[in-house]
């Protein structure tokens, strides 16, 4: 883990301002904010509210030496993966869901060596980001003393200078860019999210660089119409892309559920063809459309309107 | 009631662990509908807590959640705040019940869902803790149901992903750790918990039919035996009507193929 | 300040079982399990969402040695000091509201040594009450450094163990006793918050005992329509007292705007009387009525009216 | 245009200072008044957060806030949060300005709102900090707005409630502060700054009609006098007609008698 000052943290954010202006662009115009080597957080847990249209922008522009880091991490690790574009996952949890058993992908390439994976418990992910988001570089927890999680990443402990309790010091995470999807946001980055948040307020406060798609763009009076929905603030967001069904084929709360079948042909197609399996995926749902919008058409919009009803059903309507 | 199969048998044997008013921070699979059974019986005032941010989920029969974070997850909630935030109700103490499987789980109770070998070259890289150890880690109790297997219980995981009692003796509460006394083990063989003064796992009942000798043949160390044992009573039909309902959805609609086959296929994994 | 050991703190917590029981009482059975020498937290700030209705019941039990938390402290202060219910301030400010001045009961009792104010700034407040809600025993920040503050309050450092910078370290506070005034509960202390929040979530978790009132009791299914509107569960409240205009004369969020003719009345009478002055409010306002209700009832409908009007108008009715 | 009241000519030339697109952390009173002032002026893109957990409030004019945490406070808002929430965003560095007043302010800019006389038996207790000692801590850059007298400017406060350059040069940022450069004080007299080496207050601009003498006269310390002196330029008749609108109301409407007559009587106080 590499220590993040508060003084450079700050520093850093102090720098880059950022004008209330139009932030609408492409996902592809927002994808090429990243650069190789950059530290990606993907907002979202596992298949809820992922990021699917950014994420697929950026698996489209292959960048080289990412480190991308998520609370519990999905398929997109494997994708990363099979395009050469991920040398570090920094996560709680990789797979594709638990019916589908182990990722075979992420097998591959970490029991090889050619990726690293450090793992952290749930907490301490949310912790390192909080961290960051806090302008504070750690954090004192209960969690992860005396496991061995502890030990291979080189947690370190603090002293609480009143009661002289010993408690792990969680390090702040503060990544170069962190991507988020949402349900409504206007053209500025006021940013709105129904049901649970994930990590996704602390990632992006943590972040340098945040780029959010949103279901709906839409206009700051329809935000301000209800702020306590707002998740963040305009000044902190870069980039808002417009994607419909931008978490496809994961799930986005309240409007459509993940779609299995999707993960189970993805799933059989690795299984056995591993990482050339991965990399036929990126080949034909990435690349072979010209963008997120493809993607989605090729679903079609029976298995959108199934999907759609799934949401419905458990929200009652 | 013939033909239970050993999910159904450790669920509901691991149901009844579960007291009423009690708030339960529950893994998915086995953990999650061994909570949601107890709900539909004895502890109906049972609050099951997921780490998507779940607080008092309901859980809609037939469309149990695979993941803690998806929407199914949340059906009914009281609750719904962030993954971080539910962390930190656990480690402020306020859950009475962890709740989790286990790949690997050693005589200390230590778990391992990180790797087979070695961490900087593993023979196979496992899924990681997710919130297992954050949970085993930071709620009141703890409880672990997994089906018992040489290849599960053994004498030392080769990683502690969540530390049980570690080493034994008061090697945990000396490692800082504040919560999350293990209660019990829950088998498709037996009941365990762990002796207090070694902190060694220790059985404590069997499954209706099951024999100390068989449960040792399962057991990857050498197993402590209690003062008595006791036999565990088979799960009623109420019981695995409860279970099935929960899993498959009402009798009388149309079964949910999809999701019931994929309850049945949950491994221990992200709790 | 007294520590709290993480330790003590949970094993309090753990040992004290909240059964999903109706715990609907009456604001004078709730404020009965607040004992003599205990710190209890009031929620809302200044004069917003202050929970006044369980304020006044405990006024009426004429606890002795309190100590008082809070954001920023308003009149109930001066109330609690009149009757000799108070030993101790702690908040981060102290009046009744810019335009009345300072405050000549709360000046009486601390420049004469009767009553003592640690004063804390308003964010060291607030990751006091965050640190006890979190079960850890401090949490670091760079907040108080340099002032007198520090020095007054024994303020701790902490040294960060990854890049050695120093921080302040804020103490946890677990408050005995937390009194909350809410928008929504249900029977069993599901507690629902329009509007901003306050310190009231942070404050409740970190609390022994939380006494929450409620401008109305509702379904658990009307909690559970939007659940991401709860701001507390069942299991960290003890107590739901029904209290319509609970915050009266203070306002609520969204409901009714604050009386400030009955700030004036109240301020003009304790600069000609003193003490006495605020004395006599209680004897008139609190004991002078068998309950909250009656109080409301003599600030009578119109005026009520009106201060729904003046909150009508803030958000578009 | 005639009449302009200290507060008037306090809150115009502050409000001057306020870039826009920036986001200012503003105290009620005349800090959130001038900032108020800007966004109808010079920078209309300027965020307004108040502590009370408000971003972006546009404020209903004649109905302007006298707590950050009242309902008049959010009106317009963009976004509700709670206050801790809210010094947090302060602490990360998100906040261009922080904006206050001062009851008291020595020559290093550290700011007194506890006590007059010691802390263990004041002569007279003040309110305290609320969020100025956070404010001056934790925003990127920190203004000051009060009026010029001697009993308002002296050489070293009572108590350091809210921490300037303490006792100047290197001694902040010694003390582990990061944030809260102080930029600007602005006086019913004057414009004033901090010198870079010394960190002690410098005289830099003068409001109309006042001489140098004038000012030394109404500060407690020996003030440095920066090399050029510029005069400021008075409020325009349309930054006192926007002033005015935001206070009372716009001026077809019955004048909001009791709002207006309450801002008015805003002194320095929680941030």
């Amino acid at each position: 883990m590499e220590p993040v000052t508060v003084m450079a943290a700050r520093a850093e954010r102090e720098a880059a301002g950022r004008p209330v202006a139009d932030k609408r662009m492409t996902a592809e115009d927002a994808a090429a904010l990243i650069r190789d080597g950059d530290h990606v957080a993907i907002g979202g847990t596992l298949y809820s509210r992922t990021p699917m249209a950014l994420v697929f922008a950026l698996l489209r522009q292959r960048r080289r030496h990412l480190t991308v880091s998520r609370p519990l991490a999905c398929y997109e690790i494997e994708l990363f993966l099979a395009t050469g574009a991920l040398d570090r996952i920094v996560t709680s949890w990789v797979g594709i869901g638990l019916p589908w058993g182990l990722a075979p992908v992420f097998r591959h390439y970490v029991e090889r060596g050619e990726a690293r994976y450090d793992e952290w418990s749930h907490l301490a992910m949310g912790l390192r980001y909080k961290a960051g988001a806090m302008g504070v570089p750690f954090l004192p927890s209960l969690t992860m003393l005396g496991s061995d999680l502890a030990g291979a990443l080189g947690l370190q402990t603090v002293d609480c200078p009143y009661t002289g309790e010993q408690l792990a010091a969680v390090p702040a995470l503060n990544p170069d860019v962190a991507l988020i999807h949402a349900h409504r946001a206007d053209m500025f980055g006021n940013v709105q999210v129904d049901g649970y948040r994930h990590m996704d307020a602390d990632m992006a406060k943590a972040a340098r660089t945040v780029i959010v798609s949103a279901e709906r763009i839409v206009s700051p009076e329809e935000i301000a119409a209800s702020p306590a929905q707002t998740m963040l603030p305009h000044f902190a967001v870069d980039a808002v892309v417009a994607a419909p069904y931008g978490s496809y084929p994961h799930e986005c709360y309240g409007l459509y559920g993940p779609d299995f079948g999707h993960f189970t042909a993805y799933a059989a197609a690795t299984k056995e063809q591993g990482p050339a399996g991965a990399l036929r995926y990126v080949e034909e749902n990435v690349d072979g459309h010209t963008g997120f919008a493809g993607f989605i058409a090729a679903a079609g919009p029976e298995r959108l309107a199934a999907l759609a009803a799934d949401a419905g059903e458990l929200m009652g309507r | 009631m013939s033909d239970v199969t050993a999910e159904e048998l450790m669920a509901v044997t691991a149901s009844r662990l579960l007291a009423d008013h009690k708030v339960v921070f529950a893994g998915v699979g086995m953990p999650l509908l061994a909570s949601a059974v107890a709900r539909h019986r004895q502890a109906p005032h049972l609050t099951i807590v997921l780490e998507g941010g779940i607080i008092g989920t309901t859980l809609l029969p037939g469309k149990l959640p695979i993941s803690t974070n998806e929407m199914r997850a949340a059906y009914g909630a009281q609750m719904l705040t962030d993954i971080t935030d539910i962390f930190l109700y656990a480690q402020r103490g306020f859950f009475d019940y962890g709740f989790l499987g286990a790949a690997q789980v050693d005589m200390y109770g230590n778990i391992n869902t990180s790797v087979i070998g070695s961490m900087e070259r593993p023979r196979v890289r496992l899924p990681g803790s997710g919130g297992a150890n954050d949970i085993i880690s930071l709620c009141n109790e703890v409880l672990i149901v997994t089906q018992h297997e040489p290849r599960r219980f053994v004498e030392r995981v080769d990683f502690i992903t969540s530390p049980g009692y570690l080493s034994g003796g008061d090697s945990r509460a000396r490692a800082g750790l504040v919560g999350g006394r293990l209660g019990a083990v829950v088998t498709d063989l037996a009941l365990l918990d762990f002796e207090p003064g070694s902190r060694r796992m220790r059985l404590r009942g069997l499954q209706a039919g099951v024999t100390v000798g068989q449960v040792r043949e399962q057991t990857g160390f050498d197993l402590l035996v209690g003062d008595d044992i006791e036999e565990l009573v088979p799960p009623s039909a109420q019981e695995l009507a409860i279970y099935r309902e929960l899993r498959d959805g009402p009798a009388t609609a149309e079964p949910a193929a999809d999701a019931g086959d994929l309850a049945d296929r949950v491994p221990a994994g992200p709790a």
